[in-house]
């Protein structure tokens, strides 16, 4: 019963921590606090089996699924706490309270005596009696159980699996390919020029320059180009002038501005498949 | 010390702790989660009846209910994130035109 | 201690193993066959396993055995766990029959030039080339069979389970594939995915009410067997809070299931969103599940405590059938509108949940509630299956155009479609000569004869409302002009022999159980009384 | 003789098995099936001969019905039920619900009325429906009804009863809306549709607690156990069949459908609306005399509910300057005699027959002759823009003249002894309601004189291109054929014939002294209506009628015109009360009880457009849906077994 007393308020402050953090992944973690607790609880509730299960299938399977999938949708994603539905919040509330109070005081009276305790049904060994009860009279039911298990097996690979339905280009078909592309449109041969001259910060959205001085567009990926998030050298020329003025060097003389990098042109393939 | 409606009260306590959670959490995710709060609630009812009433019926209820979680989970998350590709959301209120 | 060897009656359940079966190995075809010929044989497959259950059920069904005093036959199987007997054979056959539909439904390739309802390929993304690309090159999801077969073999243990252990898992066994179809269109794939996280995230919230009443049931009872249950109830051993609040949440889960109110604002939203196939199957067999299921529930765990838990079902029905009535008179979708007569529908249903159980209660030739309810469950599945079916053939260029609008002067460009749907839902407004009126009728006597006479007094004034939403439809389809103005109309797309076989079973036995319901509730009749 | 009920006069229905010509019992029902099927699937390869067909069917079902007539007048008088057990509907356990036919003096002379109303109806629509494109589908339609009807009124039980009642109603909400393009035939369908399934209710209610009460819906194990239930079953029994009579019969408070169904065409008026579907609320009373022989309360409903129909769709009859609403009004005042009738008991139930009888010939003589006036007036239904039509139209003229005189009572003509024996009865009875269908005798003379005055006398107040002209034979003989019944119906009182026909079905009522001599109620009866007569004289044929209703301004310059012709008493004292007393009236009608019809309708559509906001897309509003639930769920099974 100590356990009890201990581990039961932390048990609901984790829980209710649940309905109040903002990040989806707080809350996973507050609920393997939730279910490591519960699983002390089976073991003072003699329930061994139980407890191992609770901490290997629960905490360590069907958590580690939610964990993983909130690392898919983005571990960052935070709930707004503005409550957008109308009056959703207060019913709630309401009924959650409802339901509470019902429920504590509901439960709460019950007089149900001293329990029967375990003692009896463990007596070969709670795994054993939990074994001899499985296998017998619940035996269709848990065969039943496949049915689920197969039947979540399929529904995630139906929702989540996408079938080949080009064959995969090995390494000798891109390189004809490449040859292909530069017979008929000249497109470029070689492997691309790497990004970056200025490497002060994350260089790689800072277009390369070509010998000219002007900006090879094709050096930075097409996705920041895209995002629009790509600098010029000329701009972070600036920055650098302000550290030269820092350390004591001479201006540096800029250098006419290249046009803002906005690559439209398509790089050639950059390897991969879209 | 052998009464369990303490335990009883508790699980009463966390699953409306789940229920309110479901009402008010938007990411489908933590929906979900708190859906299992509800079912780890169950879990712990059955448990303590199990030892109130020293039969193991209450066990075995709790372990089939894990392993119909576990497949629940799968199809879940398998859901919500065929809904998360095609929307860039994982908020259930994202989800609302059917309607009236 | 000893370990004995469970007894499994396969004798009994063999039509479930059946059907189990055939999803599994449908599931080992996914693997092996070719995709050409997936299809071909996943459809064969199911259907020859569901006439296989079917004809095993009738089997089944002709050699129980007579138990006690001859009100209720069958034998309680495998470890007391599932329970066959006539009323559990009686919705297997149904539920059986319905899926057949389902899968001729599943199958009909015609409608979409050449592929099924199904999505291509349901993990590319709507809109993308992936999407293009798969259904360009035609392909489809044979996987949907394995699941249709998981979702029966839920649905036949669903009102056979004698515990509630089984009970719970059986539920989830049915939901599990359904939740998956719903999000499986090829056309409006977004309404899909949606109706499939709504079913989903409710289905699971309510899933968890139900454990939470099995929970608390067990805690009173000390067991999750019905019979013990009732005996449980009947030497009422205190801590009845404990017995209320479980079957208050218990109650939940199965009302969801049947879609009653307050429980009900899935259904509209699912079977809108939903591919029409899945739609027409599972509003039927779910219901017909779960009434099986509800019906054993109440009686024969439940039975001994009827004076309590009869005014919660008074309220429910009652507002079930008034919010499916009046709402549907507001809708412009079509299936939204048979998903919110479908509401109204539980609520006649429930009404005959409320009659007297016991033919020993009765006087001569007076309907049990059991043979009413089975009986208005059997005319509504053929009805709403038609319906549904129907449905999936009046399409436009977008594919199914299931708005009002579309539908306007039908019955001019399409009599003979129209005139069936129209027939479908004069059935479902229970006009005499259909089914749906002897059914209406069956159910409503059922439950007069338990004195419910106020929900019998509502049902009938619900039923009211109800003629005025489907006689709308029928003035749509042949009285109102489908003027220029209202831009595109839908037309009839002919249907492969598929869609039509279901149909026109769908009708006949609309006709029939109408004119001549003498067998089938002689038949329900027959079904006698749970088993205990 | 028939058995009866023990210290009742009501006898059992117990019929024998039909044998010879009423083996073809079923061929009656069948006949006019088949025209509908063949009309209506197949569809415009039958519109050349469709019609004749249409036609011709019901001929077929009249002859039939004929030959079963004089069949069962050949049978002892004890003998003259005969049941055809076509199939069981249902069957389980013991409940048997049979589709059997019962064949008794009640239906034969409803089988005569329907198949040979029906079908003169049918000739004439020929003519009238020559020029609509759609003329198969309307008989269609007509057969459909006649059909259905048929089956009413053949029926052994409640429950094949209801399926003719259903189909009645089915086929006559297609023909009040046949006219589609016409917004308010679609509106006045859908009212009539409504506002029967309000009586509906009562009808089904009462069957399954026919079915609970007795294990069955047949006439013949109803009336032998019907000693058994208990009063207060039986008067709630008679209260829903009333209720059904009321929506079916547009008797009051379910009237106000009736003069919306004059959307439709005018044989749909005659048939439906004037000679049979209406009449079947009181078919139904007449059936269910076993219930209401039990139930004396459910008995002074009916009589109280039939005195207000009559006097209220009276005085919608002197209001409507619609020729056909006019009628309509008629329609449900003289139905007000036949439920008086009715619900006077064994006395009555003999006469509200041979009302019904009557009313149905001179009914249809008169709504038909109607049609044939507005065919001549380029479908105008204004009895304002019509007058001195007798010297354009005088056939129609002359058959109409024979309805107006028997539906007066003109001393001689059907309506005069029908109408005469109710009233007769009705002031055995109770002196008040006596004098209530006395005083509705009055208007009657009153409202009827007014039409004919309107329409065929005074000057000619046509449309500048109309042109009346008589209607083509086919029309016209119909006409004939009514008038002449019209005439004569008269004759099947002759020696109490029809009260002794009628008897193995309605008992035989113990012979009362009247407290005045028949003789005396006779002359005092003509004389009231001779007053009512006058009186329309006065107010409409002396005077010259105005082509517009006049309004109240118009009304104060006319009444000081009537101080002219030194009217002024009559004035003050009959015109003013009774304009105002219409005018309430029909305020009441068209706002109060309508309102009430149609407020139902509004409460739904507002209630879903609220309630549609609920499902308002969210699944965490749909949850809580869930949550309100379980806690009602829980907390209602906690308050049950707190109590």
């Amino acid at each position: 019963m100590v356990a009890f007393w201990i581990l039961a308020p932390i048990m609901v402050i984790a829980a209710l921590g649940i309905l109040f953090v903002r990040k989806a992944v707080h809350a996973a973690l507050l609920l393997a606090v939730v279910m490591m607790s519960l699983a002390v609880l089976y073991l003072a509730l003699e329930a061994p089996f139980l407890f191992a299960v609770q901490i290997i299938v629960y905490t360590g399977a069907i958590l580690m699924l939610f964990l993983f999938v909130l690392m898919l949708v983005g571990v960052d994603a935070s709930d707004s706490v503005v409550e957008t539905i109308r009056g959703q919040r207060a019913f709630a509330i309401a009924g959650g309270v409802g339901l509470g109070v019902l429920l504590v005081t509901g439960l709460g009276q019950i007089t149900l005596g001293t329990a029967v305790g375990l003692d009896d049904a463990n007596a070969p060994g709670n795994i054993q009696a939990l074994a001899n009860i499985l296998f017998s009279r619940y035996v269709f039911a848990f065969e039943t159980t496949s049915a689920l298990l197969i039947t979540a097996a399929v529904g995630a690979m139906v929702l989540a699996h996408r079938e080949r339905l080009t064959p995969k280009a090995g390494q000798p078909e891109r390189a004809a390919q490449r040859m292909q592309d530069y017979a008929e449109k000249g497109a470029h041969l070689g492997p691309l020029p790497p990004p970056g001259v200025y490497a002060r910060h994350n260089a790689v959205d800072t277009p390369a320059l070509l010998p000219d001085g002007t900006a090879a567009e094709s050096s930075v990926s097409r996705v920041l180009a895209a995002r629009g998030t790509v600098r010029s050298a000329p701009a972070l020329a600036d920055d650098i002038e302000e550290i030269e003025h820092q350390i004591g060097w001479a201006p540096h003389a800029g250098r006419d501005a290249a046009p803002p990098a906005s690559t439209t042109e398509e790089a050639p393939a950059t390897g991969g498949e879209h | 010390m052998d009464d369990v409606t303490p335990y009883v009260v508790l699980s009463g306590i966390l699953f409306t702790i789940g229920c309110v959670g479901v009402l008010t959490r938007r990411n489908a995710i933590v929906v979900f989660m708190s859906v299992e709060l509800m079912l780890n609630a169950s879990n712990l009812a059955l448990v303590a009846f199990a030892k109130q009433h020293g039969n193991l019926d209450g066990q075995i209820a709790a372990f089939f209910v894990m392993v119909v979680a576990a497949a629940e989970v799968v199809v879940g998350l398998a859901i919500i994130m065929t809904i998360f590709r095609t929307r860039r959301s994982a908020s259930v209120d994202d989800a609302s035109l059917l309607k009236y | 201690m000893d370990f004995t060897k469970p007894t499994i009656e396969y004798a009994d359940i063999w039509p479930l193993l059946v059907v189990f079966g055939v999803a599994c190995a449908g599931v080992v075809i996914e693997a092996f066959v070719p995709r050409a010929r997936r299809f071909l044989v996943q459809t064969v497959l199911a259907a020859a396993g569901l006439v296989a259950a079917l004809v095993g059920t009738i089997l089944v069904a002709r050699d129980l055995e007579v138990h006690g005093d001859g009100a209720a036959r069958g034998a309680i199987d495998v470890e007391g766990t599932v329970v066959v007997d006539g009323p559990a054979v009686f919705v297997w056959g149904l539920i059986l029959i319905c899926a057949l539909g389902g899968v001729l439904l599943f199958a009909e390739r015609r409608l979409e030039g050449g592929v099924s309802a199904f999505a291509g390929q349901a993990a590319a993304l709507p809109g993308t080339d992936a999407e293009r690309q798969a259904s360009t090159r035609g392909l489809e999801h044979t996987e949907v069979y394995p699941l249709l077969m998981f979702a029966v073999a839920g649905m036949l243990l669903f009102p056979a389970s004698n515990d509630l252990l089984t009970l719970f898992v059986a539920l989830e066994v049915l939901s599990l594939p359904l939740y998956l179809l719903c999000g499986l269109a090829r056309r409006r794939r977004l309404l899909s995915q949606e109706a499939a996280l709504k079913y989903f995230m409710l289905g699971a919230f309510s899933s968890g009410f139900f454990l939470y009443g099995v929970a608390l049931i067990y805690g009173f009872a000390g067991s999750m067997v019905f019979a013990d249950i009732n005996e449980a109830v009947r030497n009422d051993l205190g801590n009845q809070t404990l017995l209320l609040i479980g079957v208050g949440m218990l109650s939940v889960g199965l009302l969801f299931k049947v879609g009653a109110v307050p429980f009900h604002s899935w259904t509209p939203d699912v079977y809108q969103g939903a591919p029409t196939p899945v739609t027409a199957f599972m509003s039927a067999a779910t219901k017909i599940a779960a009434f099986g299921a509800i019906l054993r529930v109440f009686y024969v765990a439940l039975g001994a405590d009827r004076w309590t838990w009869q005014p919660m079902l008074w309220v429910v029905a009652i507002l079930t059938m008034v919010v499916g009535a009046v709402l549907a008179v507001v809708q412009t979708d079509m299936k939204r509108m048979l998903a919110y007569s479908s509401v109204a529908h539980t609520g006649f249903l429930l009404t005959g949940v409320l009659g007297v159980q016991q033919a020993a209660d009765l006087s001569e030739g007076e309907i049990t509630s059991t043979q009413a309810v089975l009986f208005y469950l059997t005319t509504y599945a053929f009805a709403l299956i038609g319906a549904f079916a129907v449905v999936t053939l009046v399409r436009d260029s977008s594919g199914e155009a299931s708005t009002f609008v579309r539908w306007q002067g039908l019955g001019r460009r399409s009599p003979l479609v129209a005139g069936t749907f129209a027939f479908f839902l004069l059935s479902m407004a229970g006009i005499p000569l259909t089914a749906g009126f002897v059914g209406k009728w069956a159910v409503f006597t059922a439950a007069l004869s338990a004195g419910a006479w106020p929900v019998v007094i509502a049902a009938i004034l619900c039923s009211i409302v109800a003629v005025f939403f489907y006689v709308r439809v029928i003035v749509l389809m042949f009285f109102v002009d489908s003027g220029p103005d209202h831009g595109e109309v839908a037309s009839v797309t002919r249907p492969s022999l598929l869609t039509s076989l279901t149909i026109a079973v769908g009708v006949a036995a609309t006709l029939v159980l109408g004119v001549v319901p003498g067998p089938v509730l002689t038949l329900a009749d027959h079904a006698g009384q749970f088993l205990r | 003789m028939y058995a009866f009920h023990e210290g009742g006069g009501i006898p059992v229905v117990d019929p024998s098995s039909a044998d010879g010509v009423f083996s073809l019992l079923w061929l009656v029902v069948a006949l006019p099936l088949a025209g509908a099927a063949i009309l209506l699937i197949g569809g415009k390869y039958t519109d050349r001969w469709g019609h004749l067909l249409g036609a011709a069917l019901p001929i077929g079902s009249f002859a039939l019905s004929l030959a079963m007539f004089v069949s069962l007048l050949g049978r002892e008088e004890d003998d003259r039920q005969v049941v055809q057990e076509l199939y069981t509907w249902f069957q389980t356990g013991h409940l048997d619900v049979g589709m059997d036919l019962l064949y008794d003096p009640l239906s034969a002379l409803f089988l005569l009325l329907i198949t040979g109303v029906g079908s003169l109806i049918h000739v004439y629509s020929i003519g009238y429906m020559a020029h609509d494109p759609r003329r198969r589908r309307f008989f269609g339609y007509l057969n459909l009804f006649v059909a259905a009807m048929l089956m009413l009124v053949l029926s052994e039980n409640y429950l094949g009863l209801f399926l003719g009642w259903e189909g009645v109603g089915l086929a006559s909400y297609l023909l009040i809306g046949f006219w589609q393009h016409k917004p308010s035939a679609a509106a006045a369908a859908k009212k009539a549709f409504v506002i029967n399934r309000v009586g509906d209710m009562g009808m089904s209610l009462a069957i399954m607690l026919f079915f609970i009460t007795f294990g069955s819906t047949s006439f013949a194990v109803i009336s032998a156990g019907a000693g058994e239930a208990s009063q207060t079953t039986m008067t709630i029994l008679g209260l829903l069949l009333l209720l059904g009579a009321c929506g079916k019969s547009a008797q009051f408070p379910l009237q106000a459908w009736l003069l919306d169904a004059m959307e439709g065409p005018t044989p749909v008026s005659a048939l439906i609306h004037a000679a049979t579907m209406v009449t079947a609320g009181v078919y139904l009373v007449v059936r269910s005399n076993f219930v209401f022989e039990l139930a004396p309360d459910a008995q002074t409903v009916v009589v109280i509910v039939a005195v207000i129909s009559l006097l209220w769709g009276a005085w919608i009859g002197c209001a409507k300057d619609d020729i056909k609403k006019a009628l309509a009004g008629s329609t449900m005042s003289q139905i007000g005699y036949m439920m008086l009738g009715a619900g006077l008991g064994v006395a009555g139930y003999a006469f509200a027959i041979f009302h019904l009888l009557t009313h149905g010939f001179f009914k249809a003589n008169m709504f038909l002759g109607a049609g044939s006036v507005m065919h001549g007036m380029n479908d105008d239904v204004d009895m304002r823009h019509y007058g001195a039509v007798r010297k354009a139209m005088p056939v129609t003229y002359l058959t109409f003249a024979m309805g107006y005189l028997a539906i007066i009572g003109f001393p001689g003509f059907s309506g005069f002894w029908s109408k005469d024996k109710i009233i007769e009865t009705a002031l055995a009875d109770n002196w008040i309601v006596g004098l209530c269908a006395l005083l509705g005798a009055g208007i009657t003379g009153f409202y009827m004189t007014r039409l004919m005055l309107m329409t065929f006398f005074g000057e000619k107040r046509w449309e500048r291109d109309v042109h009346p002209h008589e209607s083509p034979s086919v029309m016209t003989i119909p006409l004939i054929v009514l008038a002449a019944l019209s005439v004569l119906g008269g004759v099947m009182l002759a020696g109490d014939w029809i009260v002794d026909f009628l008897s193995p079905v309605t008992g035989v009522a113990p012979h009362e002294d009247p407290p005045l001599p028949a003789i005396a109620v006779t002359v005092i009866a003509v004389c009231v209506v001779a007053i009512g007569v006058a009186l329309a004289w006065f107010l409409v044929g002396k005077r010259e009628v105005p082509r517009v209703a006049p309004q109240e301004v118009s009304f104060v310059t006319r009444a000081g015109r009537e101080e002219v012709y030194g009217n002024v008493i009559n004035d003050t004292l009959v015109v003013n009360p009774g304009r105002h007393l219409t005018s309430a009236l029909l305020t009441t009608d068209k706002y109060v009880v309508d309102g009430v019809l149609t407020g139902g309708p509004v409460t739904i559509g507002v209630a879903a457009q609220v309630g549609r906001r609920v499902q308002n897309g969210f699944v965490r509003s749909y949850a809580l849906s869930i949550l309100g639930g379980a806690l009602l769920v829980a907390l209602a099974l906690l308050a049950v077994n707190a109590v």
